[in-house]
């Protein structure tokens, strides 16, 4: 099933739209994925992930706009290709296991459907179920396996055939970050391998910025942000996308004489832009635990979190909080587990910083 | 939703095109019959003109009224009926599963008539009961709750086995997860399992209604005596003597379908207003539980209820092969195998009249099978547009009697100007038989798919499999237990339907249902008695072996 | 060859058939079906219609039938012996049924001999009736009976407890049985076929009268076998096509061929004028049913 | 639903065995919480999370061993007590939303078991739906939900009568991160202010630890270790324990008269047991990024990756591959972006390492 590359865009969309009754879903998307790169979809609950990679497989027409891929229009006015014309794998958020079949049957479909012999057939079922970690349970019915199994049979069967373009809908989701890991690198190493192109849908963005060349991040039908993982970190465009990735806290500072100051406190000149109000994006790593005396900020510890590679540490801010908003609060790492309720100083670093103009009738 | 631009599946074409031919085109002649009573001779000269004879009868409103009154009470019964055997069928472990599918199968083998007329040897004074027990039930057989009982007996399979094969794939899980929250069994049955199972019990009870509307045999022989008269004994009257009312007949039977189209209209409200999908890309383990202390209650229902159903009947039937003559009653002297030795004697027309009445009724039913699946899928699943249409289609055959779909066949199929013609060959038979059972594989079907997700189907497209694979290698092996539970029923009906084949049937071909109803004819009751009972026995075979071979990969037991 | 629809019993058709075939090579296709459903098939097909030669139940088909002109006028040379009531320019009958009734001897009821007998007390509610809606010749009967719109036999009929059975296949069954005593008006040769079976049933013509069912045998105008039906009809009523009529317990049309059962000839006929019983015909079914309570 | 709590353990179960079909599931489960705490359960895919939940909840009966909930023993040998009389709720893994109902409906159904009138029952829904944000979407079908929304019906019917015990089987699995954080949130707040006890199976060790008092890990059908998220964290009792949880690196070090050695490389006296050989657990926080001149370990940076509240980069330590064993890799934490392919050098904190004996038997 593998072809040849074209240097040209393998997936792209222009100015999609979907509306089921009268309700718009998606609006307004373009996206453009080149040979060999994986897309990392983004985005809250029920934003339209797995519409727009339903409107990729062909499994729904979009209300306007088009699709192409390989350079072939598939769906636009007037053109629909159908699924099974699109050569593609997916992994379906709900599994999509066929009951009736057992497992290497449902693996075994793609393959039965690109007309392989049976032999090789049946090789390749047992290396793709092998590799997601199931070869034991070839002959057994879908229904007789735990969550993760079946998520797993789910993904075993998305790649078998090795299609050109793979789409997989939160495909990770009911594993342990264990074998969560494992399966990010099968993956990875199958996609760039084979050269594929894909388009991975996740809420893990650990998962999105390790696959993923570009990571589109969605908000309620549209795209909010598509950039490199490096890029979206960095600079994300705007203090949503930032809170949604969870970069950090976003604080609205106020410029006076004497440079900014939040919820009243001083911090003095960081940089940023000329105006009198502004949001900062306040990443963990643009602030250091310092002793109360010379710090910029104070507050208290809210909660210390084993996490990964360290504790994650909330504190909560010193000063007012401003009404109508949350209280604010940052989060830093600390390799020491820090007692609640104790009180620290923070020290800001200017250059890790991140500004973005305020929109007054935006409370943050 | 916007999916105007995606190409037709060859699904929906062939659904279309295989209803068009086997019900919109009979059904056609049928509207044009009544419009044109001349259309017999080809003219279509004073149209409507004899609309107002069949409809201005004073009595029809009565008659209606009783239709509706013998369709509603039938159906009622025989979902009391039905649905706990169907119940304990489907989710627990009863013994001898199949054999019991099998017993209650049989009732549709047992032509109507014949089973009446058991019924009244049974039950008439001096009849078997009297004859055996002392009593007779003559007043409960010639009354409306008589009728209804009979009837029902001949019509809660319908259900059973739509039931039954819906609540198979609902399963206990909905129930039990409905238990965790707090629900007794009973409310989790009454509030879970039934409403899930709506889709099967819907349609189920949509046939029934149909069936016992359109029914000529049980009102025509008990009704008349307690004055109860329905449409169909007014539409078969129009035919019966000389002169003929076809254009009467036809009216009437619009009128029937008319009737059973409300039924229709209603369970497709039910089906559309919610969501059915049990069957999703999550499998659950949907082990039958064991009946445990329930087991011998539940196999004394059974026994019961087969018992009544199909061993009576059977019994009656036995008595009367068995019989020299009917006047002789149950002696010994009386008693003996000669009629059997009669058929035998006549081998040559008996074989020749079952091998067509079997090979006819396993083409019905794979046609229908294929047909109403194909059908259903385009309604249930596929966006196309027109699908409405198809779904009317495949229920207007349901309440026509079985003439007038006859004369619908002939005026259609024996015009001059037809290159070819399946009229005078035995393939009208077949055309008449799908056309009258088409209902019952697409009900059944139609409520197999709303129990699917859509997902499962979308998977396999997107995994390369054309419209027609992904339905071959998805969707029918999902919809199979339905789907077969329907053939069997075709395959039963069609191998002893009477009234259609009498009329159709090409010169010089007798079904089994002609071959004994012509020993009645002849006052060889004995006679037509045994083929009946030999039939049924061979017939028998047929759904045995499909339930067993079925049971053997599981999914039905 | 010739096809024949025909409304009397299989096993005639059938050894007539053999018969015919036997002695002229031709073959003959038969469809045979109740009076109604034959004649319906007939309607349907008359766009484009194949049969040959119709046999009816129902002298009444062959007026109706010549009067829209579908018949061609033949009269067989073996007609002869066919009494003139029996034959038209376009009908000629096969053999003759007759009303009559049947009685069960087991019944513990006397032996009636008049259709009035049925009324008394002895055979309360032990009476069937053929629903004369459904049959010609026992529309017959209850117009003969009726005339000039007397009910007064039906309404004692229907004090007495008489009830209306269907056709005449279920009137007759419960008298064997033995659930009821006697057939007001049966036909008589499937009673004396049953009979000769070895049934416990007695066959009696009131001598008041009866009513008879020819059955009237017409070849079709359309027809393109018009020689081969002519034979067809000529065999039927040559000596050997009138003795297996005979067999059937029918009375042979010719009054020269002897049979084992009463002929025309020993039964009273009542007369009937077909044209004003016709006329009014759905008034007297009406005045039956309300008579019988339907 | 809420009823006085007794100091006694609300679910307790004692050598607990089950098998499908002569397979053993789970075997010798032992488990005892007491009223108002949170059992979080962790464990592999396929591992028996899901069967453990059912047995509790009465949808399973042991095959051996016995059930009680808040002393009443449940399950056990000639004691079934039904489902619907052990007054729990429960998410399901694959949500088991009935499909006949509407979203309201499937939320409403366990008030109306409960008997609750319908002002307060319709109150009470639209107070969960509203708690996991799909108040607008309590009229619609289940079935035209996104994957996340339905999950978040399956928890607010799961929470809507407030039972004394609630089972989550993965009920954030399916949910953006955001999300997740509120309804971690959310939930933490509603089991310990309705002093509910509850067990949570979840792939998330952070939501693990934040909720729960106590953690099991399970693997392959029995409880590897049971103790307090700190407990866990500190003193994994086993080196599997310590993987699965991904607190670090697992190295096999060998004794000689220097003190310690890794693959060959002198690691000098770390302490530890007196023993030849051991396991050591080797966490990002025992280790310091260092001069590569003075570093008792190096290695190459293999890949930083962003998280949470940094970097997390993996490192190859030099020294030959074990034959046989995985090269072995430990991971840091920094708060800069270190380039794939820098070598680094790390210093060993003694004091925050952790042994194990080795067992030579078992090839790490
Ligand atoms: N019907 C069955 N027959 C045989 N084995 C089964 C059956 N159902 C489940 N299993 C096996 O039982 C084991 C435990 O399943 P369970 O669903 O409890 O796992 P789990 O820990 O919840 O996993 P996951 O995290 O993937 O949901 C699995 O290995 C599964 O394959
Ligand atoms: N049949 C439907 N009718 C109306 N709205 C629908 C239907 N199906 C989905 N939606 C809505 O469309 C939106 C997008 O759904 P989609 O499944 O694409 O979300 P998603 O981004 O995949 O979310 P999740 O992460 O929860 O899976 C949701 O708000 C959902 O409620
Ligand atoms: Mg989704
Ligand atoms: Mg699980």
């Amino acid at each position: 099933m593998r072809g040849e590359w074209n240097s040209e865009q393998a997936i792209s969309a222009q100015n999609l739209t979907l509306s089921y009754s009268g309700i718009q879903i998606l609006r307004g998307i373009d996206v453009a994925l080149p040979a060999g790169q994986t897309l990392a979809l983004l985005g809250p609950s029920g934003c339209g992930k797995t519409t727009l990679l339903r409107l990729v497989a062909g499994l729904l027409a979009p209300t306007t706009g088009d699709i192409s891929i390989n350079g072939q229009m598939v769906a636009g006015p007037g053109v629909f290709v159908p699924p099974e014309k699109r050569q593609l794998g997916m992994v379906f958020q709900d599994y999509a296991l066929w009951p009736h079949l057992t497992v290497a049957g449902n693996v075994a479909f793609p393959l039965e459907m690109a007309g392989i012999g049976r032999a090789e057939r049946e090789a390749r079922v047992t290396a793709a179920l092998d590799r997601v970690g199931l070869g034991a349970m070839a002959a057994r019915s879908p229904a007789a396996l735990s969550g993760g199994q079946q998520q797993r049979v789910a993904i075993a069967r998305a790649i078998v055939g090795e299609p050109r373009i793979v789409l997989f809908d939160e495909p990770l989701s009911n594993l342990d970050r264990e074998l969560r890991e494992t399966m990010v690198a099968e993956l990875g190493a199958l996609i760039r391998g084979l050269g594929l192109t894909a388009i991975y849908v996740t809420h893990d963005q650990s998962e999105a910025l390790t696959l993923a060349d570009q990571v589109a991040v969605m908000e309620a039908g549209q795209i909010a942000q598509l950039a490199t993982p490096e890029h979206l970190v960095e600079q994300p465009a705007s203090p949503k996308v930032a809170e949604f990735l969870r970069l950090g806290a976003i604080l609205r500072l106020v410029r006076d004489a004497q440079g900014w100051s939040c919820a009243g406190r001083a911090l003095g000149p960081l940089g940023g832009p000329e105006v009198a109000l502004a949001d900062v994006l306040v990443t963990p790593r643009a602030l250091r635990v310092t002793e109360i005396g010379q710090a910029a900020l104070t507050g208290e510890v809210l909660a210390a979190q084993f996490r990964d590679t360290g504790y994650t540490v909330t504190v909560r801010l010193d000063g007012a909080a401003e009404p109508g908003r949350a209280i604010r609060t940052v989060q830093i790492s600390s390799d020491t587990r820090m007692r609640t309720g104790e009180r620290i100083g923070l020290q800001i670093l200017p250059e890790r910083l991140r500004w973005f103009p305020a929109r007054a009738d935006v409370p943050m | 939703m916007a999916r105007s631009v995606e190409t037709v599946s060859p699904s929906v074409i062939i659904a279309a095109v295989g209803l068009g031919l086997v019900v919109a085109v009979p059904f056609l002649f049928i509207v044009l019959q009544a419009i044109f009573p001349e259309l017999g001779r080809g003219s279509l000269t004073a149209p409507f003109s004899a609309f107002a004879g069949a409809l201005g009868d004073a009595k029809l409103i009565g008659m209606t009224g009783n239709t509706l009154l013998l369709g509603v009470l039938v159906v009622v019964l025989s979902a009391l009926i039905a649905i706990p055997l169907a119940v304990a069928r489907a989710l627990f472990r009863v013994p001898g599963a199949i054999v019991w599918d099998v017993l209650f199968l049989i009732p549709f083998m047992i032509p109507p008539y014949i089973a009446v007329l058991g019924w009244i040897m049974t039950l008439q004074p001096r009849g078997y009961l009297e004859q055996l027990a002392g009593f007779n039930l003559t007043g409960f057989l010639f009354s409306v709750p008589g009728i209804v009982f009979i009837m029902t007996l001949n019509s809660f399979p319908v259900v059973y086995f739509a039931v039954s094969r819906t609540l198979e794939t609902v399963g206990s899980r909905y129930a039990d997860v409905a238990r965790v929250f707090g629900a007794s069994p009973m409310r989790a049955f009454w509030r879970v399992t039934l409403p899930l199972s709506t889709p099967g019990l819907a349609a189920s009870l949509l046939l029934v209604f149909a069936m016992a509307i359109e029914e000529y045999g049980t009102p025509a022989a008990l009704g008349s005596r307690a004055g109860f008269d329905v449409l169909v004994t007014a539409i078969d009257l129009r035919v019966s003597d000389w002169p003929i009312d076809l254009p009467g007949a036809a009216i009437l039977s619009l009128v029937l379908v008319a009737l059973s189209f409300g039924a229709f209209m209603l369970q497709r409200w039910v089906l559309s207003r919610r969501s059915y999908e049990a069957t999703t890309g999550k499998p659950q383990g949907t082990a039958k539980r064991d009946l445990g202390p329930w087991k011998w209650p539940v196999l004394l229902t059974f026994g019961l209820v087969a018992f009544v159903a199909t061993g009576l009947p059977l019994l009656a039937i036995l008595a009367g092969a068995l019989s020299r003559t009917i006047s002789g009653g149950l002696v010994w002297s009386n008693l003996g195998p000669d009629n059997f030795a009669a058929i035998l004697g006549d081998t040559t027309g008996a074989l020749r009249a079952l091998g067509t009445s079997l090979s006819l009724g396993v083409a019905a039913a794979l046609v229908t099978g294929l047909l109403g699946a194909l059908s259903a899928y385009a309604v249930v699943k596929s966006r196309a547009r027109g699908r409405g249409v198809l779904d009317v289609l495949t229920i207007l055959p349901n309440a026509l009697p079985g003439i007038v779909v006859a004369v619908g066949l002939i005026l259609a199929w024996n015009q001059p100007w037809l290159p070819v013609t399946p009229y005078n060959t035995a393939l009208i038979l077949l055309l008449a038989y799908c056309c009258i059972l088409l209902p019952q594989p697409v009900r059944y079907a139609t409520a197999a798919f709303h129990q699917i997700g859509d997902n499962l189907e979308a998977a396999a497209r997107v995994f390369g499999a054309s419209p027609l694979t992904a339905f071959r290698r998805i969707l029918l092996p999902l919809i199979a237990p339905s789907l077969l539970a329907a053939m069997l029923l075709v395959f039963a009906v069609a191998t002893r339907e009477l009234v259609a084949s009498v009329v159709v049937a090409p010169v010089g071909v007798s079904t089994i249902s002609t071959y004994i109803w012509r020993q009645f004819e002849q006052g060889s009751v004995g006679l037509g008695m045994a083929m009946a009972f030999l039939t049924i026995l061979i017939t028998t075979a047929l759904p045995l072996i499909v339930l067993s071979l079925m049971g053997r990969r599981g999914s039905l037991l | 060859d010739v096809t024949v629809y025909t409304a009397g019993p299989e096993k005639l058709i059938a050894d007539l058939a053999a018969g015919f075939t036997a002695e002229t090579g031709i073959k003959v296709e038969f469809f045979q079906a109740t009076t109604g459903k034959v004649m319906a098939r007939i309607e349907a097909e008359a766009a484009n219609p194949v049969v040959d030669v119709l046999i009816s139940a129902s002298w009444d088909t062959a007026t109706d039938f010549a009067e829209r002109g579908w018949l061609v006028p033949y009269t067989s040379p073996n007609a002869a012996m066919v009494p003139d009531f029996l034959k038209t320019d376009t009908a000629v009958a096969q053999g003759v049924a007759a009303l009559a009734i049947a009685w069960n001897p087991n019944s513990g009821t006397p032996r009636p001999a008049e259709w009035a007998d049925l009324a008394k007390p002895e055979y309360k509610d032990l009476v069937n009736l053929p629903d004369p809606a459904q049959s010609g010749s026992a529309f017959e009967l209850v117009a003969a009976l009726s005339a000039d719109g007397d009910m007064s036999m039906f309404e004692s009929l229907a004090a007495n407890g008489a009830i209306v059975a269907g056709a005449n296949a279920d009137a007759l069954n419960p008298v064997l049985q033995g659930a009821k005593a006697a057939v007001f008006g049966a036909v008589d040769y499937i009673s004396l076929n049953g009979k000769a079976k070895g049934e416990s049933i007695e066959v009696i013509f009131p001598s008041s009268g009866t009513v008879i069912a020819p059955r009237p045998v017409m070849i079709m105008e359309w027809s393109d076998n018009q020689d081969e039906a002519k034979a067809f009809v000529d065999y039927m009523l040559s000596d050997a096509g009138q003795a297996i009529v005979a067999k059937q317990n029918l009375m042979p049309a010719r009054t020269d061929v002897a049979a084992d059962r009463p002929l025309i000839g020993d039964l009273k006929i009542l007369p009937i004028d077909a044209a004003t019983v016709y006329g009014k015909r759905a008034e007297t079914l009406e005045s039956f049913a309300k008579t019988f309570g339907k």
